[in-house]
This record gives C-alpha cells, sequence and structure tokens, in this order.
C-alpha cells in the first residue's frame, strides 16, 4: 500500500528495532521489514525478480551488491558528497557502514600482550587449533581476510596462507567466531570488528587485535531495487539510512563505523585514519572467484 | 460402484496436488541443474560433481553418518521402545514426551548446546575434567554420530513403540514358550514382526541424518557431507552457485530415493497384520533389571533432550549483549516480547492449519496407498517420497518462483507458508497412516462389509478408529515438525509472516543465543503443550502414543 | 429355480496352487447347506467367495439368478461368521452385535430389543458391556455368530462357528440357528470340520476334497450311500478289509464274488458300528459272515466303546453301543458278524461299486 | 510326589471377576490330563498360568516340587499350543517347527531330520515352505502343534489344538500326540470341549465349570460316576425327569423312593443311552420299569438316531446305535424300559445322591 516501504536487510533486530522506528518517525513512511542472512537476501530478491517485491536493500556486503547489480537500480542519495570515497565501488549502490577486519582474542586463555600482532606472527604454527575462521567458501568476510593475506604478502600469499590456514579451527558462520572465542572453544578468531565490540561491550574477557601488517576495511552497502513496488519510498528511504543522524546513531548506540567523512566512529576504536588500513585486491586479481575457491581447499587440505 | 468412484477422486485430487504444488514448481528448479550459467542445456554440472574427488568424499560421508545415524537411531530407538512398550517404567508418559520433545530442538542450537557442553571448552567436559576424567570432545565424526543418534532416535522410538503395542501377545509367549529368553524372542519375534515400522522410522532418521547440514558443519571441523557442500555452495555469500548446489540437491534427492525404494521394497514383503484384541501386557520388572530398564530408558530420554535442556537453562541466563554473565534473569525474554504475539499467533495458525489439511489428506492417501495396491497407487506412493527426501529450501524456492507471478500469486501470504509445510509433511501422515493400516488384518472390514457396511463406511467406522491413535501419533509428529519447520518458511515469509523458528534462527544468527533460546523455550512449550492435550485426549489409551 | 447356485467355481492362488476345482452347488431358500471337508480343502475360500471376498479365477456365482460379479460384497444382504471370528477389539459386546443393524437403520428401540435376545441366543447376555479382550475364545466365537444372526440376512455363511464351543453348547446354538434359519426363511452356508455335526444339522451336504466336489446329498445319502471311498472314509469311519484269501471268502459267503471279479482292485469296507459282536446271528433276511478274530485293544468313550480286534482280515474296529450296560469281552477271541448290506465296495478309482 | 502341582490356585481380572477358584490339580509324569469344561470356565487361564504369562492372584504353581513362582516362562521347559494358533507369521512352515529346536541349540542336521518327521507327523510335510498367511486355519492350528511337540518339552500345555480339524485328522493326530507323550514320558495338559474327546485320549480329566473344579478322575469315573449334576449334564447327555406322580411311581418301581425322600429337591436324571426303546425287557437282574411315550422328532446321526418321546415323565431324548440295521419307530407310541442302575439322583445342591 502507499507510503509503505519493503526492505529487506541483513542487520540484526536488535539495530532494525532501533532504528526503524526513528525512520517512521521521521519520514511518516511504514517500514516493512524482512531480515535475512546477508547471502538469503540475494536468492529472495533473484527468485523473486519478475515481480520484485522489495524497494530497498539494506546493509548488505559490498561484493554482493556488485555481483547483483543487475537487481539493483542506481541511486544517489543526497549527502553522497560526504561518504568516504574509497569505499564507493559501484554505481548501483551507496557504501553504508564500513566493516573493520580484526583479531579477537579470548583474554582468559591469551593475555592481550601475548597475542599476535601481524598476520606474520599468526601463520607461526604454535598457534594450531587455535585461531577461529569462518570458511572462505561460505562466508564472505572469511574471503575477504584471505584477500587480505593475499594482499599482504603478495607473491608468497598462497605459501603463507596455507600455513595459516593449518591453524584454523572453523566454525559454522563468520558471526559464530567470536561466540567461539568467548566460550574458549579456541583462543583467536578472524572476525568483524562491530562483531567483537559486541562481546566486549557484553563484558566477554575478550580483546581486539587490529593486525598492524595490514587491516581490511570494506563497505557494507544500501541500494535500490530494479522495479520494486515504491520506488520513492525506497528513495527516501536510502536518503535517510545515510542521513547523518543517522549515521551518528550507527556509530554511537550501535558500535558500527560510518562511511561518511563527518561521522566519528564507534566509542573504544581506534580512528580509521589510525589504522594500516590496506587496499584489499580484488578477487579478479587472484584468478576470480573460482580459481581462489580451489586453491583456497587446497591449502585448508581438503 | 461408488468406491471406486471415491477412491478414483481421491487419487486424481492427489495427482494434481502433487503436480500443483510439487512438480511444475520444484521440477523447474531441478531442471535447472541441467543449465549451465549461460542457459545452455548440460550435463557438465553432474559430471564436474562426479568428477570431484571432494564431492565423491563427501557422498562417502554421508553415507557414513547416514547408516552410522542410522545405526544409532535403531539401537536407542528401539531398546526405548521395546522397554516403553514391555515393562512398567515408571512416568512412561514423561519418556514418550521427553521423545517428542528432542524433535523439537530448534534448528541451530541443538548442536551449539552440544558445544557447550562437551566442546573444547564445554562446562560438562571441563567440569570431568576436574575430578579426573578426560573425555575428547564432540567434534568429529564421532560427535556427529553420537549426535545424529541422541537427535533422529525419536523417529524410530515413536514408530516402533506403536507397532510393538499391536503386535499379538500369543506370538511372543509362544516363543518363549519355546524357550527363548525375552532378549532373542524380542529379536527372533518382536523385531521382525514390526519390521516395517522399524524400517519407516528408520528411513525417516537415514534421510534426516544426510540431509541434516548443521550439526557436521558445526562440529564436523573439515568433515564435509554432501548436505554442507550444497548448503556452502548455496549459501555462500561470494562464489555461490546456484546450479551446483541444486546439482548436489539432486544427487542428495537421488540417494534418499534409493533408501526410500528399498525400504518400500523391504517391508512390502513383511506384512503381519497385529492382532488387536491380543494386545501385549507391560511387564513390572524386578531387581536390578527394573533399575537397567529404568536407567536405559531415561538415559536416552534425558540425553535426547539435552540440546533443549540447555537452551531452557540457557534462556534464563543473564546476558549483556550476547555475552552471557553469571546468574540468572528474564532478560532474554524481555527482550522477545516486543512483536511476540505475532509470531506466535503465526507458528500456531500455520502448523494447525497445514496439520488439519494433513491429516485429512494424508489419511486419506495413506488409506489409498495401503489398500488398493494398483500401479497407479504405487507410483503415487513413490511420488509421495519426493517432497519426502526435498530439501526444503529447494522447495521454499521453488514455491517463491511459481507463486510470485503467473496465474496464482501467493507470495507473501500465509496460505504460501502453510501449502509449503503441507506438501513437505505430507509423506509423513500418509506413512504413518499406511503403516497403522498395515497392521490391521483387512478382516475386521470384511466382517462390517459383510454386515452391510460400504467398503468406505466399513473403513470409517472399524479401521479409522482402530488406526486413530497411529493418525493422532502422526499428527502430532507434523504438529511438531510444521511448529519448527523452518528452511522453506525462510524463504517465503515476509514481515507479517514471520514465525518463531526463522525468529530464532535469525537471532541466532545475530549470534544472540540467550534470545534465541528463550524464543526456543516459548515454542517448546507450545509443543509440549499441544503433545500434553494429545495426551489427554487420548487419556484412557495412554499406549496409542506408544 | 435355486436360491444360490454357484457354477464352475475355480480358484487358483498364484500361478499353481488351485484351491477351487470347478465347483457347482445351488442352495434353495430356506435350506441349510453344509460344506464338509478336510482341513484345507477349500471350504473357507468357497465361502469367502460366495461373500465376494475373493475374486473367483472362473466361474460365476448367481442369486436368483443374478449375477453376483459385480455385486459389491455389501450389498449382498450377508451374515457372516469368520472362522478367525474377526470381532471388532474396539467395541463392547453390544456394539459388536448391533454394528450390522446400524447399517441397515433399525430403530434404536430395535436395536435395543433385538441385541440383548441375540446376545441371550448365544448365552452372552451377561457380558454385553465387556470388550473382546477380556473374553475367552469361544465367547469371542459367539459374538461374531450373534452378529451375523441378528440382521436376519438373506445368506447366513457360517465358517465353523461353533469349533470354539463345548458340545453341550455347540448342540444348542445349531438349534438355535437353525430355528431361525427357517423361521425367517433364510438360505444358510454352514462350514463344519465335524462330521456328526454336519449329519445332525444339515438339509444337504456337501462333501469336499482337495478343491473340488465329492459328493453332494443329504445326511442319509451321504452316510448310508457313500458314493466315494473318500467320502465313505470320511464321514463315519471304515474298516478296509485286507485283500486276500479270508477276504474272498468272506465276499463269497456274502454273494459279492461277481462284483468282486467285475472290479479288480477294489477295495471293500464296512463300518465299525455294522460289526456286530455277538454269538447269535442277526436276525435280517440277506447274507451274513461271521470274522473270528482277538481283541487287541479297548477304548471307552462313555456312551460307546471301542474294541480294536485283530482278524485275518486285518484289524478291525469294532463300535459297541452301551458298554455299561452290556457286558463286552474286552481281551480274547471274539467273533464278529457282517451281513452285506454292511459291506460297501469301491472301484480303484474310488467311485462306489453297485451291487 | 506330583510331577506338576497347582495348589488352591485363584486368579481376578480386574476387582470384581474371578476366573479361577481354588484351583488344585496335579498331574503326573507321563500321564494325560485333560481340562473339559464350558466355553469361558477358565482352561485357557489355567493354561497360561501353568505356562507363566499369567501371574496367579494366589496359590502356587510347582513341578516336582519346587516353586514355578519365580522361574520365568523361557525356563520351564513348556510346549504350548495356543488357541489362536499364534503361528508366527514370518516364517515359513519349516522355520516355524524349527524355531524352537533352535533355541535349544539342536544342532542343524538334526533338525532338518526332526521338522520333517513332526511335519509328517501333522500331516503337513508337502506343505513345508509356504508361509502361514497362505494357509487355512486348521493347517495353521497343525503347525502350532507340530512346533510345541517337536522340542519334546517336560510338560505339553494344548489349547484345544484340534478345534479346527475334522474328525478323521483329529482321530489321528491325538493318537500321535498320545503316543509321543507316551514314548518320551512327559506329561501333557490338554484342553478340550469336546467331550468325546476328553474321554477317548485321556487318563484322567479334570472338569472344570465357573472357574472352579467340578470333579477329577478317570474318563469312567467322569462318565460313568459323575459327581455333580453339572458333570453328568455335560459330559454326555441327560434327560431330567420330570418331579411329579409319574415321576414318584418310577421311582418306586425302582427302589429309589427312600433315597428321593431323604434329598427333598433332588434331580433325577437318565442318559439317553441307557433307555432302551423295546417291547422287551432287558435281562438283567435289577429293578426296571417301563415309560410309556409318544415320538415327537425324529434325527439321523449314521451311527445312530435320536428319538425325542414326549411322555408323562417329561421329553425324553433317547439314543438308537444302529439305525440303519436295526428298524426304528420313528412315529407313534413307544414303550421305553429304564433299570435301576441307569437313573442318577442329584441333591439339590447338584451333589450326586448315593443309593
Ligand atoms: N483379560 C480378561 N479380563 C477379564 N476377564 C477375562 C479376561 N480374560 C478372560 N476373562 C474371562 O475369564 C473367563 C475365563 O476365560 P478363559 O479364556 O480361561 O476361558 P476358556 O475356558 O478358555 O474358554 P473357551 O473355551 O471359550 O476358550 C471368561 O469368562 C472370560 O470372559
Ligand atoms: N492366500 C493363499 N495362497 C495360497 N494358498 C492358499 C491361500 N489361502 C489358502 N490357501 C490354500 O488353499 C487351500 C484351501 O484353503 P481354505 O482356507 O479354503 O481351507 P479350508 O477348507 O477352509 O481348511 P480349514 O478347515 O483348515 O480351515 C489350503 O490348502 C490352503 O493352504
Ligand atoms: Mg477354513
Ligand atoms: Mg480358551
Amino acid at each position: 500500500q502507499d507510503g509503505s516501504v519493503v526492505i529487506y536487510t541483513a542487520h540484526k533486530a536488535s539495530i532494525v528495532d532501533t532504528l526503524l522506528p526513528l525512520f517512521e518517525q521521521e519520514t511518516g513512511l511504514k517500514a516493512e521489514v524482512v531480515k535475512l542472512g546477508s547471502s538469503d537476501v540475494f536468492k529472495r530478491a533473484r527468485a523473486e525478480a519478475g515481480a520484485p517485491a522489495a524497494d530497498v536493500i539494506w546493509s548488505v556486503t559490498g561484493s554482493q551488491l556488485t555481483e547483483n547489480k543487475d537487481l539493483l537500480e542506481a541511486y544517489q542519495p543526497a549527502d553522497f558528497d560526504k561518504v568516504d570515497q574509497q569505499f564507493v565501488v559501484d554505481p548501483s549502490w551507496t557504501p553504508y557502514t564500513a566493516v573493520v577486519y580484526v583479531l579477537a582474542v579470548n583474554t582468559d586463555m591469551l593475555p592481550l600482550d601475548q597475542a599476535p600482532k601481524t598476520w606474520a606472527e599468526l601463520v607461526d604454527p604454535k598457534w594450531k587449533g587455535q585461531i577461529v575462521s569462518a570458511r572462505a567458501d561460505g562466508s564472505g568476510s572469511a574471503m575477504q581476510q584471505l584477500q587480505t593475506v593475499l594482499t599482504v604478502f603478495g607473491d608468497e600469499g598462497w605459501d603463507k596462507y596455507t600455513q595459516l590456514a593449518s591453524n584454523f579451527v572453523f566454525s559454522d558462520s563468520s558471526g559464530a567466531v567470536p561466540r567461539f572465542v568467548a566460550d574458549g572453544e579456541a583462543s583467536m578468531g578472524l572476525t568483524l570488528e562491530d562483531n567483537a565490540l559486541e562481546y566486549v561491550q557484553g563484558g566477554a574477557p575478550m580483546g581486539i587485535v587490529h593486525l598492524t601488517d595490514g587491516t581490511a576495511a570494506t563497505p557494507d552497502g544500501v541500494a535500490l531495487v530494479k522495479g520494486g513496488p515504491n520506488p520513492e519510498g525506497g528513495k527516501k528511504f536510502i536518503d535517510w539510512a545515510m542521513s547523518k543522524s543517522t549515521q551518528e546513531k550507527l556509530a554511537m548506540d550501535i558500535g558500527r563505523r560510518s562511511v561518511r567523512t563527518d561521522v566519528a566512529g564507534p566509542a573504544g576504536t581506534p580512528n580509521l585514519s589510525d589504522l594500516q588500513l590496506i587496499k584489499v585486491k580484488p578477487l579478479a586479481d587472484f584468478g576470480g572467484v573460482d580459481e581462489v575457491l580451489a586453491k583456497w581447499r587446497t591449502a585448508i587440505g581438503e | 460402484m461408488p468406491r471406486f468412484n471415491f477412491w478414483t477422486l481421491v487419487l486424481i485430487f492427489t495427482w494434481l496436488l502433487l503436480l500443483g504444488l510439487l512438480f511444475v514448481p520444484v521440477g523447474s528448479v531441478l531442471v535447472s541443474s541441467l543449465y549451465d550459467n549461460a542457459g545452455n542445456f548440460t550435463f557438465a554440472n553432474y559430471a564436474k560433481a562426479l568428477g570431484d574427488e571432494r564431492i565423491r568424499r563427501a557422498f562417502f560421508n554421508t553415507l557414513l553418518v547416514g547408516f552410522g545415524g542410522l545405526a544409532g537411531a535403531l539401537i536407542l530407538g528401539s531398546v526405548m521402545a521395546f522397554c516403553v512398550s514391555r515393562f512398567q517404567i515408571a512416568g512412561g508418559r514423561f519418556v514418550s514426551l521427553l521423545a517428542i520433545m528432542a524433535l523439537v530442538s530448534p534448528p541451530f542450537i541443538g548442536a551449539y548446546s552440544w558445544i557447550v557442553l562437551f566442546g573444547s571448552a564445554g562446562v560438562a567436559r571441563s567440569a570431568l575434567k576436574t575430578i579426573g576424567i578426560n573425555i575428547p570432545t564432540i567434534y568429529g565424526l564421532s560427535g556427529i554420530l553420537i549426535v545424529f543418534s541422541l537427535k533422529f532416535y525419536p523417529y524410530v522410538y515413536l514408530m516402533v513403540s506403536g507397532a510393538l503395542s499391536n503386535v499379538n501377545r500369543s506370538l511372543e509367549e509362544a516363543a518363549e514358550g519355546l524357550g527363548l529368553t525375552p532378549f532373542q524372542r524380542a529379536m527372533k519375534i518382536s523385531f521382525p514382526l514390526v519390521l516395517p515400522a522399524l524400517s519407516a522410522g528408520g528411513l525417516l532418521a537415514l534421510i534426516h541424518a544426510i540431509a541434516d547440514f548443521g550439526t557436521p558443519r558445526l562440529l564436523g571441523r573439515g568433515f564435509n557431507v554432501l548436505a554442507t557442500e550444497a548448503f556452502t555452495l548455496y549459501s555462500a555469500e561470494i562464489g555461490s552457485n546456484m546450479s551446483m548446489a541444486t546439482t548436489i540437491s539432486v544427487i542428495l534427492v537421488l540417494m534418499s530415493m534409493i533408501f526410500v525404494l528399498l525400504q518400500r521394497y523391504m517391508s512390502r514383503r513383511n506384512v503381519y497384520h497385529g492382532n488387536m484384541i491380543n494386545k501385549p501386557h507391560k511387564i513390572r520388572l524386578r531387581g536390578w533389571k527394573n533399575v537397567l530398564a529404568h536407567v536405559a530408558v531415561y538415559g536416552i530420554g534425558l540425553a535426547g533432550a539435552i540440546p533443549v535442556i540447555v537452551a531452557v537453562i540457557y534462556s534464563f541466563r543473564k546476558t549483556s549483549g550476547p555475552v552471557f554473565q553469571p546468574g540468572f534473569a528474564l532478560q532474554s525474554y524481555e527482550r522477545i516480547v516486543f512483536g511476540l504475539g505475532d509470531v506466535v499467533t503465526n507458528s500456531l495458525t500455520f502448523s494447525v492449519a497445514s496439520v488439519v489439511l494433513i491429516v485429512i489428506v494424508g489419511t486419506l492417501i495413506g488409506c489409498l496407498v495401503a489398500r488398493r495396491t494398483t500401479l497407479n497407487t504405487s507410483i503415487l506412493d513413490g511420488a509421495l517420497m519426493v517432497p519426502y527426501v526435498m530439501p526444503g529450501i529447494v522447495i521454499g524456492i521453488a514455491f517463491i518462483a511459481a507463486f510470485n507471478t503467473g496465474p496464482v500469486v501467493l507470495t507473501g501470504t500465509a496460505l504460501i507458508i502453510i501449502l509449503s509445510i503441507f506438501i513437505r509433511r505430507l509423506p509423513y501422515t500418509v506413512r504413518t497412516t499406511s503403516s497403522a493400516l498395515r497392521q490391521i488384518g483387512p478382516n475386521m472390514e470384511e466382517a462390517a462389509i459383510s454386515l452391510g457396511y460400504s467398503p468406505f463406511r466399513a473403513f470409517m467406522k472399524v479401521t479409522v478408529p482402530l488406526i486413530v491413535p497411529g493418525i493422532i501419533a502422526g499428527a502430532m509428529l507434523s504438529f511438531v515438525t510444521a511448529i519448527n519447520e523452518l528452511s522453506s518458511s525462510l524463504v517465503l515469509y515476509v514481515g507479517r509472516t514471520m514465525t518463531m523458528p526463522v525468529r530464532i534462527y535469525l537471532l541466532i544468527l545475530d549470534g544472540d543465543f540467550g534470545t534465541a533460546a528463550a524464543l526456543s523455550t516459548i515454542l517448546l512449550l507450545l509443543s509440549g503443550t499441544a503433545v500434553y492435550i494429545a495426551f489427554r485426549f487420548l487419556g484412557r489409551n495412554e499406549q496409542a502414543l506408544l | 429355480m435355486a436360491y444360490l447356485s454357484v457354477a464352475n467355481a475355480t480358484k487358483r492362488f498364484g500361478e499353481t496352487f488351485t484351491a477351487l476345482k470347478d465347483v457347482s452347488i445351488s442352495v434353495e431358500r430356506g435350506e441349510f447347506f453344509t460344506l464338509l471337508g478336510p482341513s484345507g480343502c477349500g471350504k473357507t475360500t468357497l465361502l469367502r467367495s460366495i461373500a465376494g471376498f475373493n475374486q473367483l479365477t472362473s466361474g460365476s456365482i448367481a442369486i436368483e439368478g443374478r449375477d453376483l460379479g459385480s455385486v459389491p460384497p455389501h450389498k449382498r444382504d450377508i451374515g457372516m461368521v469368520f472362522q478367525d471370528y474377526a470381532v471388532f477389539p474396539h467395541l463392547t459386546v453390544f456394539e459388536n452385535v448391533a454394528f450390522g443393524l446400524k447399517a441397515r437403520k433399525v430403530a434404536r428401540d430395535e436395536i435395543a430389543r433385538r441385541v440383548p435376545k441375540a446376545l441371550e441366543a448365544v448365552r452372552l447376555g451377561a457380558l454385553a458391556e465387556r470388550l473382546p479382550a477380556a473374553m475367552s475364545g469361544g465367547q469371542q466365537q459367539r459374538i461374531g455368530l450373534a452378529r451375523a444372526m441378528v440382521i436376519n440376512p438373506q445368506l447366513l455363511l457360517m465358517d465353523e462357528p461353533l469349533s470354539n464351543l463345548d458340545a453341550k453348547l455347540r448342540v444348542e446354538l445349531r438349534e438355535e440357528i437353525r430355528d431361525i434359519q427357517k423361521q425367517i426363511g433364510i438360505a444358510a452356508i454352514y462350514v463344519t470340520h465335524d462330521q456328526e455335526e454336519a449329519l445332525a444339522i444339515s438339509d444337504r451336504i456337501c462333501v469336499m476334497s482337495n478343491g473340488h466336489v465329492e459328493q453332494l446329498g443329504t445326511p442319509q445319502e451321504i452316510y448310508g450311500n457313500p458314493q466315494t471311498l473318500f467320502v465313505a472314509s470320511f464321514v463315519g469311519t471304515i474298516n478296509a478289509l485286507k485283500p486276500g484269501e479270508a477276504l474272498t471268502r468272506l465276499l463269497g459267503q456274502l454273494d459279492l464274488t461277481n462284483a468282486d471279479n467285475t472290479h479288480p482292485g477294489a477295495t471293500w469296507v464296512v463300518r465299525p458300528e455294522n460289526l456286530i459282536v455277538a454269538s447269535e446271528r442277526a436276525e435280517v433276511g440277506e447274507p451274513q459272515a461271521e470274522i473270528t478274530g482277538t481283541v487287541s485293544k479297548y477304548t471307552y468313550l462313555g456312551r460307546e466303546a471301542h474294541l480294536q480286534i485283530h482278524s485275518d482280515l486285518g484289524d478291525l474296529v469294532v463300535h459297541v453301543a452301551n458298554p455299561d450296560r452290556t457286558a463286552v469281552q474286552r481281551e480274547g477271541e471274539v467273533k464278529v458278524v457282517v451281513t452285506r448290506s454292511a459291506v460297501l465296495g469301491f472301484g480303484a478309482d474310488g467311485k462306489r461299486i453297485g451291487v
């Protein structure tokens, strides 16, 4: 019906519950949310491609948005000029938050000062069975980390990754990594900053390490669905999502990093500029998805 | 002849149903495995799958966990069924309830609970370590097999205990009189006689074991099976490969179909009608035997319910964000109160509606299949096994594709979810009904017919009352699985039609275990209440549920 | 025209086994017709075919000339008593018996009247409210009987309905069955393994063996005038006389030499009760002969006793009536008198030799 | 000491119904012991209690003095034939019969020898490979019998094992049973509803009624000297003489007036076969009397015929042996002779009056 926007999102329920009432208040539109796993969003959108039901896709990994740009309608929100341009990849979607990749450490098992600080240290065989990671063939973030390693070590990339992988235990999803670390199933885990932050704030014995020889930061994005039932509403939503007040709320209350240059990072996190951010090379540079996955399988010994 | 007409109508109706709700939608999805990304017809996906060393290993691993899980489920399920149906077990109903509850183990919470207890830093494992007992972690093949056994034994238990309590008592007594110990007697007489039920229960366990990806994914630590492969290919954020995922699903489905047909072939030759009059007594055991039986029954029941118990306990733990803190609180419940009414109502209405449909349609089809054996009904019976073995997510996707546009638009409605649950769970009731029917000799119906009842009325008056316990047990199983249905509704839900399992799943994705546990506990409570009502309903015949 | 007629009924199970071979019978309205035969001869199979539960391989069944081939069982208006009782386990005795009446839309108060009457008839009046599981074998059998009789069907089919009852009750119940049957003029087909019962109760008997009809006739005909060796030996007992010199001499004394000569390989038999252990000869005006032998076994049976006598015609069994009242020789040498009409001859094909 | 002894066995079903009341019996090794009684009197219940399938409410069962209370059925070394056959449906005939032998770890070749012998004994040799579902009722019953006998148990319990067989086969099989039983010296308890069979086969008979023992004794004692009215009427048939002037006169003629006077309300009965339709009187030296009446019904039964005679002592049934050989009056007025020893008296409590 009029005035209602259908939003597919991979945002956590708690975030949705915090933010959406604001949207409805501010715009007078009604939001109808379908919350899904990040990979399910596009499966759903693609199945419905004949008669799309969604207007907006909200907070989904940038690489996925790019991959499915045929389903998206390019739209530049009002405040586009405030967006940190390092995160802009494709005109079909707009960066919405930045995701920083970190190492989470269980401080009961491994005091923070003894924890590795670099990828190079992580490769050490003494960490065998101590590093939780999601699977690169399932999780986009694990793939990001793989790409990071490959980028950091250059030609030696696959060798190093193979050594690193022999220290891994795999979790079923990237979301489960910090939980494994917090529970003590393993002492370290490769995860996302905001995920780990939640545990730290929740009082888990956990510390966060930003690896000094290369930390990746990638955008999550928001985009308009091509042929959606209420494109105007969708655009309003994107404008709202990129607005300064929303982005501030996101950073302050929720702990995610804004892509706006005029919004500071969440409390207790280093500034982006203080991190050794590297520009992660795209998959294409390593031979494309299939080849990377094949090499990855060899690397993890499957 | 009127009977011909009636059953012919049922037959035609069933075929239409399958056509509309299954073959057309699902067929188009499956056919996609025969096209490459460019849209050309090819067998390349299959060639690739078969040629891939990794998939071959997954294939054997699948068989390994499938049959390992099957063996475990058969042992646990039959031991429990035998004890409960032959011995007086204090609180027998409670045990049945435990078994049913084990089926209500909400998605993903199950395996996680095992890690909480027996992972590297597992609570139970650590506790044991402090008293000097070192047990291995739950990870790896043996862990998967243990969890599968405990997860799927209720299927065997529910089917077998029903059949066991219908075995003609004289047969067992005859064997005992001939000098067989009770154990030998069980092996040589009781179990062969309930083989159809045993194999039906075993089949359910087997199919679920080979289709389950959550457990191997969480506990496998590198141990891959076809289901995890398919799931990974399907759900990968990067490099997802729908047609390959579908290809593997098809392989999985074909494999399951083979087992289905095998089971049908096996049990077709073994149809023994129970004697509904001379039912077995329950013996009161004494001394150590009594203790042993109780330990076995409660041991299995409680072990199977561990995930549920852990979930309940964790739902009351104090949390801070996703992190559990010492002490107990109702925080998790407070957090789900918002919008709880809607999901509860949705879950209840969807599952009740689909169960009502399932019971009516399923009973009719079950009778058709069991009593009118023609080539047509045999094929129908086989075809009905397709939704039985079809991954829910495939059905969900297929439904969206089929009902999003075109003549019937259903996406976003409650009906589409109800129909998807209906078609997925229909085979259960068909199975339970037809296996209950096969226990009843045709002579009762013949007696009624000779007294002037048309076959249909004879059936309603004599056979149906006799299989009502079976139907109710089947309905309960359907209800419990329907209210827990996740994989297809996850694809089909919209904001208005969110159900509890969907919400639980999403909470788990968010890592919000406490809240998920709270919602699971409520789900458990609802399922438990339904089961309890069913118990009350069958009040004077508690055997019925066993 | 016969009420029920079965023509050339053949029933094969599987490829090879033929349970009924070309069976033709006809039953009149009001007739009490019995199928008699050894275990496994096809009695149940025939009965179930008439009821419509077995499809005949070939042949036809008609009631009043109307072919039943396309009439489903429930429209045949039959009452059937099953060999394995087939009592409804979920219904009380009363409900079991009322079951068929309900199908016929009999009024509630009439049911309340007829059922107790039927239960009384089978002596189960006191157990109306019990469930079958709490009843003995014979009691269950009687439920099945009452259930079939109470509906007054046009055709009452009974498969060994009294096999688990004692003689007393059997006699009582078969009288009841007969009474009701005659009274409402229905046809009844009764399967029994009990020759005496068949003789006592039937208007006509059909003796079957191995799937075919051996002889069809009134009890007198069957017993007194058996047409085949099988019937003679199955209904009642016989002493087959050992071939040899002694037999030839005996047949000579009885004027049967001719018949014997024209039938090579014939079997000559005599019924045990037609042998008379006596000093004096019977008074009838027909040829008679005396056989001498020694008593080898004596069996007391209440109303009669059986003597096994060793003679040169083989071991002969002699039935003596009222052993308590007459002094029976239990040992030593005895003389047995046999009359010409007591001796029956059967050719090598088993068919009766007319004399 | 008796081989098997049951002492004061009582069995209650539920709160109210008592199926066995204080039953005590003892069976010797090598003895053939029969339980006889009307349907529902508790025969199966007693048998099942001995086998250990029923728990007695009170009382004890012992074999060779050893109490069986705590011995589970499979250790009792019994062979049991069930009233409902209880043939294993998933096993062939051969496997059914071999079943108990395998449990006893009998060598394979011995099984291959004994099973066919047992199957021959029950005339099922040709059907060894069939499944029970494809067999007739009587055939299934015989599987059960062979299965129980082949193991040569110490105690053979048979619950109406021949109820679905024809007389011929019944006689043959009961001879087989007896032979085997005597030969290996086991005790056998046989439940039957067939009085004649009980009389023919048993060493001793226990007549039960309503859960209690009426009389225990040899066949002669049971039949010839019944101790209660129930036994007299259950085993064989009786004519109860109608009280009145005619009876008083008859008793007077037979010298029984005294006995009648000391037992008010006594019942006087006479067995049908002890009534003689004759012109001349019997020759025995005891008091006899003549009853005059008219024939109201004639029933032909092959070896004998039954006459129903209407007289002022009530309707009397008379059995006539060999109706084919003797000319029996089928109508009109007849005279019936009765001797003093043929008349049995029972007091108001059903107990026999000694005379
Ligand atoms: N489970 C039960 N509950 C209540 N009463 C029962 C039960 N089983 C049997 N009876 C009753 O106990 C009595 C004795 O039963 P039993 O089976 O011993 O009889 P029976 O002598 O074997 O009779 P039949 O010759 O008909 O088989 C019967 O009147 C029967 O109704
Ligand atoms: N389903 C079947 N398949 C093959 N043979 C069968 C089947 N049913 C019965 N028979 C055979 O057919 C023959 C006739 O069986 P039927 O049941 O008619 O015998 P019956 O005369 O009733 O015997 P009984 O007196 O023992 O009950 C038997 O020899 C039996 O073995
Ligand atoms: Mg039969
Ligand atoms: Mg009995």
